[in-house]
């Protein structure tokens, strides 16, 4: 017992706008230094690498250590490629839409590196559940930049027919479940698709995706108890990146240090990776990935990395963290690092880069001009009003067949 | 075909053997069940105490030992988890069942009815799928109290993209589980749980009957479905419609009959898709309409048919439509029976209603 | 008082300051959290965002600065925790007002408000009860696509024990959020998002007209409290009365204008409890109704309104009642206009409803 | 990579019906062997206590080890009293369901130690968010019996006017919060509740209850997600009776071992302790009081103890466990150990004992008599129809006012 008065606790993040960025708290061990168990390893055993970093890529660029991975120097440039368009690619569509012409833009500045990674080292047959923040997914795939464009344009051309924001993408074909906008919910439908390949006995496994902010919602628990449980080959992903718009992770976190650490309350084992290290975001996937495959059942992989850039076009991040607060971000931008290390391979240059990213602009922006060639959200080809009523159900029912008479349309 | 399914059955398919069976409800369910899965490897079902021990109300009793644990099994504790994997089933190829133990624990599976498994179509123009059923027993009339006895349908035939089912007895219940099984998209079959052993009149006070007694528990052995969206009209009359659904039905047949009020009885059988005709035809032809339902009034199914039936049938109304229904109030335990919308209070809006005017 | 609160305002219970001022919904909003929060320190602010930052809309942007971490705060991405937290917290005896970030994000907290706060004080028979404001932005004409545009009010007025308010302007806003506060009862407050930084009379090609040019925008400075279940006549008619809520009244007054039907419009302020005396008496008057809403038309609050329409004023009406709501689709992105039930499909009804009979 | 295909993982108990009970997976270590950390402990030290058993009781009876409470023999006799009665009282009611004097009743059976020992460390001012299983938090606290009963019956005395199942009880006097019926839902609550102490800066604390099949839902997680985040004066108790209806805890538990294990992931010191020993409950329970009381934030106890009894009187277990499971139970019956710590103590004999035991029947039975007087489900004095309408709100609003006036009531 005691007699003092109990006190309230609000979580605050180190810095606050007008303050100095400060990441003291983020404790990030030596790129090389973290073991790499074998993939059918006891959880138990792994505990601890719930609250590390795995790292490969050490400041001088060099790849260090058990988790480097068995890409070689084209791989590596593929993947820069790829980190490259989809920044590209960020770019453009923010231009697009602060000029008009569509209603809503997310980046991924910062971030490349984790989605761009994963999927080289899933399979094709392989489903991703994405969030709205993994187009690097679809990148990395060789899904068309002209129909992502035409899906943020909202155009006649549109995959799914204007009718969703701009960024929720869907591809079947290219391992990428249609993106809800309800945070979290897809988390758990991730499980439940790799229940199913178990059930039928076949060979694909399933990645989630969720962000640090979203791993409070119930979804991401549902995802677990079922993952646990069912032993389902699922890579649960958590891509912490600091934020949630402008709540910052701790809210999320709480006390527990880590979003890894998540995993160990169901036996589930846990990574934490540098997510701004291509390299060890594609060796840890790779180690996730296998034991899906294995039939060892789920992993958890938190992505340590930084929103570098506004929520989404709707945000502005000034007015509830320091300005340049991206510049005091301890693991770098995941672009430079990759650079850096092809450079140091001698398999990249300054020059080539810069080549490159001449090359991509140029691609991209002529992705764009085709899909503008399609139309905009409110100018050009757009899809057509009778669009409203189909896909309801496999067939129109008479009530809509009703309300499509009556719209006119 | 039993003489009371005579209007509007639609057409009835039917593959294998004719043969019929008395069947109950719980009987009727589980045997749509177990030729769907034994039609279709897809088929998988599982929820609550639905594996090893059959369910709680036993819907699913002797499956897992059937087809095997891969294809039925136990859930853990979270709705939200159960359809939540269901829809993720349901996307790569299968055809899930699963149960949600009683409809009051639906609410934490909600959103991924509404957000996830209702808009998946929509949202990837079709590009994913979601063909996936989540049965859960509905209704009151056993001392169930507030976690035991709701109605939730209201709140799913607001959702677009779902469909709602309701079965009366147990031929519909077989033929329209299914229909909603084999059916491309989600469908929500909300089983009377006051129905599963008899039918019942709302008499609570009286013994109960067992369906054998009953034409309608005379169910196809093997496969068949009814079409979703078709009405059947349990009771011809010419003086006044009463639209019902689930335990209702029975309600409205004892209530005409105790009133010698010649009533038209309708048994919706599907909220969405709606058999409007058949309930436009009804009501133009007599005139006068009552709607019935055990959930709560306001907001509830009722006012939805009301709607609709004032709209189509404006010119042919002799009196205001009359909405029967359970208080506005959350379901009580002790006095479950002055709550329950039963024949005399079905009685008395019927003698009402043939007095206006 | 401004001219077009004439009728029905109900009494307004105002202390402190009588002095107005020009304010935005936000504005006004952010005005009845501040002045609740300075009288009651039991009042407690919290939600996604709604802390240092003030909200994604700004609705509470100052509070935490003004009151402190302990009365305004951030809370995780869980729908479910902030509204069950919440209902520990009106038990314990604080006054939660929390905030949905978006209408179509309440489903994950839908358990908690249907099967906790809405029964906690009738299953306790009085002895813990529920005091709690659940503040959403709600509705579409932002181009949110399917995930921020919802209107969910029917999955609320379907729930006893709950309270649904919608505001159509900065005074009601002020005045409604204030008494919701101080209500014993739990309350669903949705606020028009598109209404937030102007009136908006459904013409989305035409310039925004920013609230400092209507008079609904002069709201009292101090407390005020206007009472739930009062209505408020917005426009007086003879021909046809219209019934709408928060973004629907502008496009009803809107569409009478245009028309130049000489149509009554009622801003139901309060869906529950409902001003049905009002709707009555108007209905009587007129003989023709449309109802208006912009949530998808199978089950919406119009459904329940056309009914209790139908019920009190069958003998008066001269048409069918109508109703003019959103497609029972999901809410698209770039097909908004066709969607969004505008003055042009308003207007239509107007014409049709005066030439029925 | 591999060519196995993937296979379904379903998590079977060990024993089903026909065969022997199995509890060799439940580890038990010796009593008193677990050490009693101070309670301001950094969480992290004591990680290892999620996956062990706190035991004071031995085989002897003797109150071994750290954790021994300073409880002299006259409170373990009330301790005693406490379990004898809700024992009887189960009896009387489960009785009187198969009479038909009620629709419904659920027994304690195995886990009485729980809830009547957990309430004697708790205070006055605090308050209990409880399931169906915890009558004992009213009985150790004095809850007259004949309201309890006047429940069951929904008599025109049951204090929440016939308006719920029997067993879901509501006092707010004693600090037991009104039950719902929907598992799990308080759980988050209790937090809310802790948290508004915390906010007015008042002592009272917060104990939240839920079943091993329970901790699968949602709304644990949001518990321990705010709970953590906020550091909320709150105890989360799980009680693990091995079974939900048919369902056996690994169901829920998937590969974590335990669910203490759940609070390691989000910082929540958790401990684990033998259900079944009157004294190691009360100890931890103590303990974790102590840390909320303390401002030191939420713990998370796993009371590992059995359900003896069937789930409910619409149960029977004979269908999906071993007959004569609750014989095997490892950790015996708490009741039974309760007293042979007494006789060894000195405190009690076997005579004492019987007398005891009639004493508290004839008690029951005189509660029960007088409960009756008040009317049964099916008989007697009822509550009022009009009550139906009372309480939905704070007032009568006018559509209610009308359905009254419609029901003639
Ligand atoms: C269920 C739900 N609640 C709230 C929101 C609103 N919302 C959209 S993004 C976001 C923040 C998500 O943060 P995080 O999970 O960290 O992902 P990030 O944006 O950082 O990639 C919020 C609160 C939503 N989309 N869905
Ligand atoms: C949300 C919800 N889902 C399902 C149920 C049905 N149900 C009642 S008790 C129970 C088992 C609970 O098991 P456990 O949590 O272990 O508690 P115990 O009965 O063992 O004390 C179930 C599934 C419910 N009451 N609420
Ligand atoms: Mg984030
Ligand atoms: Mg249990």
């Amino acid at each position: 017992m005691t007699d003092q008065p109990l006190r309230f606790h609000v979580p605050e993040p180190a810095s606050r706008p007008g303050g100095r960025p400060d990441f003291s708290n983020v404790v990030i061990p030596e790129a090389g230094s973290v073991r790499r168990p074998p993939v059918d390893i006891d959880p138990k055993e792994i505990r601890d690498l719930a609250y590390s970093i795995i790292r490969v890529l050490d400041r001088e660029g060099q790849a260090v250590g058990p988790w480097v991975p068995d890409l070689d120097g084209d791989a590596l440039i593929r993947g820069m490629r790829h980190m490259m368009t989809l920044r590209a690619f960020d770019a453009r569509m923010q231009m697009a839409q602060r000029q008009g012409k569509t209603s809503f833009y997310m980046q991924h500045t910062g971030e490349e590196a984790v989605s761009c990674a994963f999927r080289i080292a899933l399979g094709p047959e392989d489903m991703n559940f994405p969030t709205y923040r993994q187009a690097g997914l679809l990148i990395a795939h060789d899904y068309p930049l002209v129909d992502m464009m035409c899906q943020i344009y909202s155009n006649e051309r549109d995959p799914i027919k204007g009718r969703q924001l701009p960024v929720m993408y869907s591809s079947k074909a290219h391992g990428f479940f249609s993106i809800s906008g309800n945070l979290a919910t897809q988390f758990v439908q991730a499980v439940g698709w790799a229940m199913a390949s178990a059930i039928k006995g076949d060979r694909r496994i399933a990645a989630a995706w969720v962000g640090d902010g979203s791993t409070a919602e119930s979804d991401f628990h549902a995802a677990l108890v079922f993952a646990s449980t069912y032993k389902a080959p699922v890579v649960l992903n958590v891509v912490n990146n600091q934020w949630a718009i402008s709540t910052f992770q701790g809210i999320a976190r709480g006390g527990s240090g880590t979003f890894a650490a998540r995993g160990l309350g169901f036996g589930i084992p846990a990574l934490r990776v540098d997510g701004n290290d291509y390299l060890a975001t594609y060796a840890v996937a790779q180690w996730a990935i296998e034991r899906a495959r294995r039939n060892l059942g789920p992993t958890l992989v938190e992505y340590v990395t930084y929103r570098a850039g506004a929520h989404s076009t709707s945000d502005d991040p000034s007015a509830y963290r320091p300005k340049h607060e991206s510049e005091g971000w301890p693991l770098g931008d995941p672009l430079i690092r990759l650079k850096q290390h092809l450079i140091a391979l001698g398999a990249w240059t300054e020059e080539r880069h810069k080549q490159a990213e001449a090359e991509i602009l140029a691609t991209v922006i002529a992705a764009q001009k085709e899909a503008e060639g399609h139309g905009t959200l409110h100018s050009g080809g757009k899809p057509s009003a009778r669009d409203i009523f189909e896909d309801v159900y496999a067939e129109l029912p008479p009530h809509l067949r009703r309300q499509r008479q009556q719209s006119g349309v | 075909m039993p003489n009371c399914l005579r209007t509007c059955a639609g057409s009835v398919s039917r593959a294998g053997s004719d043969a019929m069976a008395r069947m109950t409800m719980i009987e009727a369910i589980r045997s749509a069940l177990d030729v769907s899965m034994g039609r279709d490897e897809n088929v998988v079902v599982y929820g609550e105490d639905v594996g090893f021990f059959g369910g709680v109300f036993r819907c699913t009793h002797g499956l897992q030992q059937k087809y095997g644990v891969n294809r039925c099994f136990d859930a853990p504790i979270n709705e939200l988890g159960i359809v939540g994997t269901a829809v993720g089933m349901a996307a790569y190829g299968l055809r899930p069942c699963v149960e949600i133990q009683f409809a009051d624990y639906m609410y934490p599976a909600y959103d991924q009815i509404v957000s996830e498994a209702a808009r998946l179509r929509y949202r990837s123009a079709g590009d994913f799928t979601c063909p996936l059923v989540i049965r859960m027993p509905t209704g009151g009339g056993i001392f169930g109290g507030q976690t035991h006895s709701q109605s939730p349908e209201a709140l799913f035939t607001h959702v677009s993209g779902l469909k709602t089912v309701v079965p009366s007895n147990p031929h519909d219940a077989k033929g329209l589980l299914i229909a909603a099984i084999e059916d491309p998209d989600p469908v929500i079959f909300l089983e009377p749980k006051r129905l599963y052993n008899g039918p019942f009149d709302g008499h609570h006070d009286r013994p109960v009957t067992p369906w054998s007694k009953h034409e309608l528990s005379e169910v196809p052995d093997g496969h068949f479905a009814l079409p979703l969206g078709k009405a059947a009209i349990r009771r011809e009359g010419a003086s006044v419609t009463i639209i019902a659904y689930g335990t209702m039905v029975h309600v409205a047949e004892a209530a005409a009959e105790e009133t010698g009020i010649d009533a038209e009885v309708i048994d919706l059988r599907s909220l969405l898709p709606l058999d409007l005709d058949t309930i436009v035809a009804s009501v133009r032809k007599t005139g006068r309409c009552i709607v019935l339902h055990e959930a709560t009034l306001t907001s509830g199914f009722g006012a939805e048919l009301t709607a609709l039936v004032q709209e189509h049938c404006f010119y042919h109304l002799e009196a205001p439509i009359m909405r029967v229904a359970g208080w506005d109030t959350p379901y009580p335990h002790a006095q479950e029976w002055a709550y329950f919308p039963g024949p005399a209070r079905v009685g008395a809006a019927l003698r009402e209603i043939m007095e206006s005017r």
